[in-house]
């Protein structure tokens, strides 16, 4: 998965960087789910995006929070539209930590979610989308499996 | 021992005399509902065992491992014996709603529920149960399943009232008590379909699927080695690992009587307990035959015209 | 030599020293003002003046006089019960009045749902054998006070309440007094109650779960977990320090504890670490979902009830201004109408286990 | 709140067993304690009946009466059992006492198997709380001493007059019943 360089440096430092407390913060790599350009690149190349900032108080990122990434030089926002990290009664704990690019106004940059989401995401980006200026309900539309 | 003839003096036993009276709990004179799990067992006049049947019969001696979350947790701090026969009532009364199947870690479970986050549409998840815990009104299980090749797994209460339907889609036990593995094993060894269909129950007894499963390559998610798991392919490790995982291994923890007595709730009070519950259960048990009957039956008058 | 004093004396030269030396001898108290009231022994708790001993009673004697005791049990046995039911009546609640509260054991805690589908934790206080043992008068009832709270002018009376009636084998000449007089049966546990004289009652009178109602709110008074003596991450919730970096020894201490300079000393109330738990502390607006009236329990909506799983509680009327009950059985529920109830009283919101699923329905529909 | 162990099964000991199990300090830990324990163990197999510390009576108490209900339930033909008879009994001639005397010997008791008696603590020395651990039904004379002149105490004879009284007028009363 990893290029020989990033191996080097996982290895030299013998840390895993984020899979032990298994929380969304700065410098978490997640997994880009959708079908954008940069996104596809990035994880083709094995170099997934990591979590820069989380546009949230506490600094950790849950399910449907904003994040900041750093994906191929560039700075780009994303959803966590699914967590790794234990959740409540009913609501999807996934294999990986995935993210959805979008960009100021919350119109995802790809056309196409590729994993399942959960059903709690409706609930949570409809708030949200009244809070803020932009609209995130349509990342609930280019999505295609709900869990 | 001359000594202890010569010491034992007069005092000291009357001392333990009273000891003895003043621990006697004065049960009797109290309007509370009498329950065995609260009494103080006395040293010298125990009561007389309970009866012989109950521990006989083979269908009582099933009970705990079909309906565990029904035996409280054996901390004696957290023990009262009204608490769990309301919890016990309150459970047999979701059960009378709502028919609860038999399942075991490593059967296939389809859960229904209604979601306020999705109204209107039909929740169902398919998946095998990896873990139950919990007991009493509190208890819970988690399903996994591979949806569009990712590993997603959801956690349900029992007894929870959004919960429309289970199914226990296959009915099988597997090598361990936990399948949390199933993390770091490829993808195909939990991947299930949706439109599973309930597959006929075939022997008696429950079948043990012996399948040996083999782990993906490190990072893992936890330190497999360390757990003894019986349903793992050979887990290869290096060395430094091999040796951490020897000198944490307590092959001694089996022997030790009294933790196992303590994890435990002791027959005598499992047959109280289900005693209770039994003619409930029974009842149920026998509805839920009758439905299951049926449904096959229809199963295979449409599989006949289908065929024709 | 003597003479020589007389008339100094006669002179009263020294008159002014010697006043002020007395003066001197009488002054101001250093240290707190206010002490806080000693602890007073309760007038109607009689203090024991002998103790148990073994009576070396022979098996057959000590079988009979068990079973002797156990006839004269429960209130309707009694044959010397003051207690007249009709007299009973129920008053009417007005703006001021105070009723008792109940004695009641913790005993678990477990969750029950919502009508919208939410999982609440509730925990589960039993109310056993509660009986009033005896009512002191306002006239009488001559309680310790705070000089610093502020007192109401309206004097209240006093209830005293008991609750798990006990062999009364096990119990002292003294402590068997108070119950034989008001003709109850020996209880473990006693209470006082402050109750304004209208909703006073009869010695013997039962109470029940049934005093209070589903969704009315209650304050628990109970005693804390004994957690011993514990550090400060513990017992306060601090942070410690780094578990490397060059730090040593000092991982979960608590650092500086005070500034230097002319204060040079530890300022009252600070964090320190010491004994945690094992005090009185309540439990205000807790509300009541679930009432059983077959076993008297009480589920309210709170899984931080203080004290530990079977010990015992006090339940009283909340204080708080904006959960106040205005319409409560008053003074207590009529302990003759325990069988019309059903045996489980709710809440609206709550989910009983009988009910069918929850479904959501969309907005439209409903 | 967690689920009980369901896979063994195991009979409920007839004494008050305390909520959590002593550490009996021991610098190899765990296995350390069951290595102390098996010692006494085997000394209270051996003996039946023997004067140590409270802590570590109380402690090897249990471990004796699960040692015997386990014996009881199973018998020598279960490997389980044997086994764990094997790992803790030290001394292989008692693993035959075992299931020989003392299985046969606690067939139909309805009371513990052992019973833990309060002993003087040494003077001059240190003030450990001392007890006696023994097997019931042993061949000792009784730990416990009784009064034998309890029939004689003076409340005594007035409350058996009483008791007689009292039966007395029961009888009557329900053979007034009897002839209505």
């Amino acid at each position: 998965m990893f290029v020989p360089g990033t191996l080097f440096n996982v290895v030299s430092r013998s840390v895993s960087t984020s899979t032990v407390c298994n929380q969304i913060i700065k410098l978490t790599r997640l997994r880009v789910v959708d079908n954008s350009e940069i996104g596809k690149a990035a994880m083709m190349e094995g170099k997934p995006p990591r979590c820069i900032h989380v546009y949230s108080k506490t600094g950790v990122g849950y399910i449907g929070d904003r994040v900041l990434v750093a994906i191929k030089g560039e700075k780009k926002k994303g959803i966590l539209v699914g967590l790794k990290q234990r959740q409540n009664a009913k609501v999807p704990r996934f294999d990986s930590n995935n993210v959805v690019l979008i960009d100021d106004s919350g119109t995802p940059l790809g056309t196409r979610i590729h994993v399942p989401i959960p059903h709690i995401l409706r609930t949570i980006m409809r708030k949200n989308t009244h809070s803020k200026g932009a609209d995130y309900t349509k990342l609930l539309a280019i999505a295609t499996k709900f869990v | 021992m001359t000594m202890v003839s010569r010491l034992w003096c007069q005092k000291t036993w009357q001392n333990l005399a009273l000891a003895k009276v003043l621990g006697k709990e004065p049960k009797t004179f109290s309007t509370l509902v009498q329950l065995k799990t609260d009494e103080a067992i006395d040293d010298n006049d125990s009561q007389a065992q309970t009866n012989d049947e109950l521990i006989k019969s083979p269908s009582l001696g099933n009970y705990r491992l079909v309906y565990p979350e029904f035996l409280p947790d054996p901390n004696p701090l957290f023990r009262n014996g009204i608490r769990e026969k309301l919890e016990r009532m309150d459970m047999l009364n979701r059960r009378s709603v709502l028919s609860i199947p038999e399942f075991y870690v490593g059967s296939i479970l389809a859960v229904t529920y209604s979601d306020p986050h999705a109204v209107g549409k039909i929740n169902k998840f398919v998946g095998i149960c990896i873990l139950r815990e919990g007991c009493g009104l509190r208890s819970s299980f988690l399903l996994r399943n591979v949806v569009n090749g990712e590993g997603v797994e959801v956690h349900y209460d029992l007894y929870d009232p959004a919960i429309q339907k289970i199914d226990c889609l296959r009915l099988e036990k597997r090598l361990d008590d936990e399948l949390l593995y199933l993390r770091d094993a490829p993808l195909e060894y939990s991947t299930f379909p949706f439109d599973m269909e309930i597959e006929a129950k075939i022997s008696e007894s429950i079948p043990v699927n012996d399948i040996k499963i083999p782990l993906n390559p490190l990072p893992w998610s936890q330190r497999w080695e360390r757990y003894n798991l019986k349903g793992v392919k050979e887990i290869v490790v290096n060395e430094r690992r091999q040796k951490k995982a020897a000198a944490l291994a307590k092959p001694w923890e089996k022997y030790d009587l009294m933790k196992t007595y303590r994890e435990t709730i002791p027959e005598e009070e499992q047959n109280e307990i289900f005693s209770d519950v039994y003619t409930k259960l029974n009842e149920l048990e026998i509805q839920k035959n009758i439905l299951k009957r049926k449904y096959m039956l229809q199963r295979q008058k449409s599989s006949k015209t289908r065929t024709l | 030599m003597t003479s020589i004093l007389k008339t100094f004396n006669g002179y009263q030269l020294f008159s002014k020293h010697l006043k002020q030396s007395l003066d001197m001898i009488a002054v101001p108290v250093r240290g707190r003002q206010n002490p806080p009231p000693r602890k007073r022994h309760p007038e109607w708790l009689p203090k024991p003046t002998h103790v148990r001993y073994n009576e070396d009673l022979t098996p057959e004697n000590k079988e009979f006089l068990s079973e002797v005791a156990s006839l004269n049990k429960g209130l309707h046995e009694m044959p010397k019960s003051p207690l007249n039911t009709e007299l009973i009546q129920p008053a009417k609640w007005t703006q001021g009045s105070k009723r008792t509260g109940l004695i009641g054991k913790k005993i678990g805690v477990y969750p029950l749902w919502l009508k919208n589908g939410k999982k609440v934790l509730t925990t589960l206080i039993q109310i056993i054998d509660n009986e009033v043992v005896k009512y002191i008068p306002p006239e009488k009832f001559n309680p310790v006070k705070h000089s610093k709270h502020l007192h109401p002018k309206i004097k209240n009376g006093c209830l005293v309440l008991g609750a798990v009636n006990i062999d009364p084998q096990l119990i002292t000449k003294e402590y068997y007094g108070i119950f034989n007089s008001a003709g109850v049966t020996p209880k473990k546990t006693l209470m006082r109650f402050t109750v304004t004289p209208n909703a006073a009652l009869q010695s013997g009178t039962p109470l029940c779960a049934a005093h209070f109602k589903p969704g009315e709110f209650i304050d628990i008074r109970g005693k804390t977990i004994d957690r011993g003596f514990q550090g400060v991450m513990k017992r306060w919730g601090f942070k410690g320090m780094p578990a490397s970096h060059g730090v040593t020894k000092t991982h979960r201490r608590p650092g500086n504890i005070g500034s230097g300079g002319k204060k040079a000393r530890v300022m009252p109330g600070t964090k320190l670490p010491g004994h945690m738990g094992n005090r009185w502390r309540i439990l205000k607006g807790v509300k009541i979902l679930r009432i059983n009236t077959k076993y008297n329990v009480i589920w309210v909506l709170a899984q931080n009830v203080p004290g530990e799983v079977n010990t015992m509680c006090y339940l009283y009327d909340t204080i708080l201004p904006t959960k106040k009950n205005t319409s409560p059985h008053f003074p207590t529920y009529p302990p003759n109408d325990i069988n019309a109830l059903p045996e489980e009283l709710y809440t609206d919101d709550v989910h009983p286990f009988t009910e069918p699923n929850i479904e959501y329905q969309s907005e439209q529909e409903s | 709140m967690n689920q009980a162990k369901v896979e063994k099964l195991v009979s409920r000991l007839r004494y008050n067993v305390g909520p959590k199990p002593r550490k009996l300090k021991n610098v190899d830990g765990s296995e350390g304690r069951l290595r102390k324990i098996k010692k006494t163990l085997t000394a209270v197999i051996k003996y039946e009946r023997i004067e140590l510390n409270y802590a570590r009576a109380d402690e090897t108490r249990g471990y004796v009466e699960r040692l015997i209900s386990e014996a009881l339930r199973h018998g020598p033909e279960h490997v389980e059992t044997m086994e764990l008879a094997n790992f803790w009994i030290n001394e292989k001639q008692l693993v035959h006492k075992l299931f020989k005397v003392l299985v046969p010997r606690y067939q139909n008791y309805t009371t513990s198997f052992t019973k833990l008696h309060n002993a003087p603590c040494i003077y001059p020395g240190y003030a450990y709380k001392r007890a006696i651990l023994e097997l019931r039904g042993n061949i000792y004379p009784t730990v416990e001493q009784s009064n034998p002149h309890q029939h004689n105490l003076l409340h005594n004879i007035l409350l058996d007059a009483a008791r007689k009284e009292y039966r007395m007028e029961k009888y009557k009363e329900i053979a007034a019943n009897m002839n209505f």
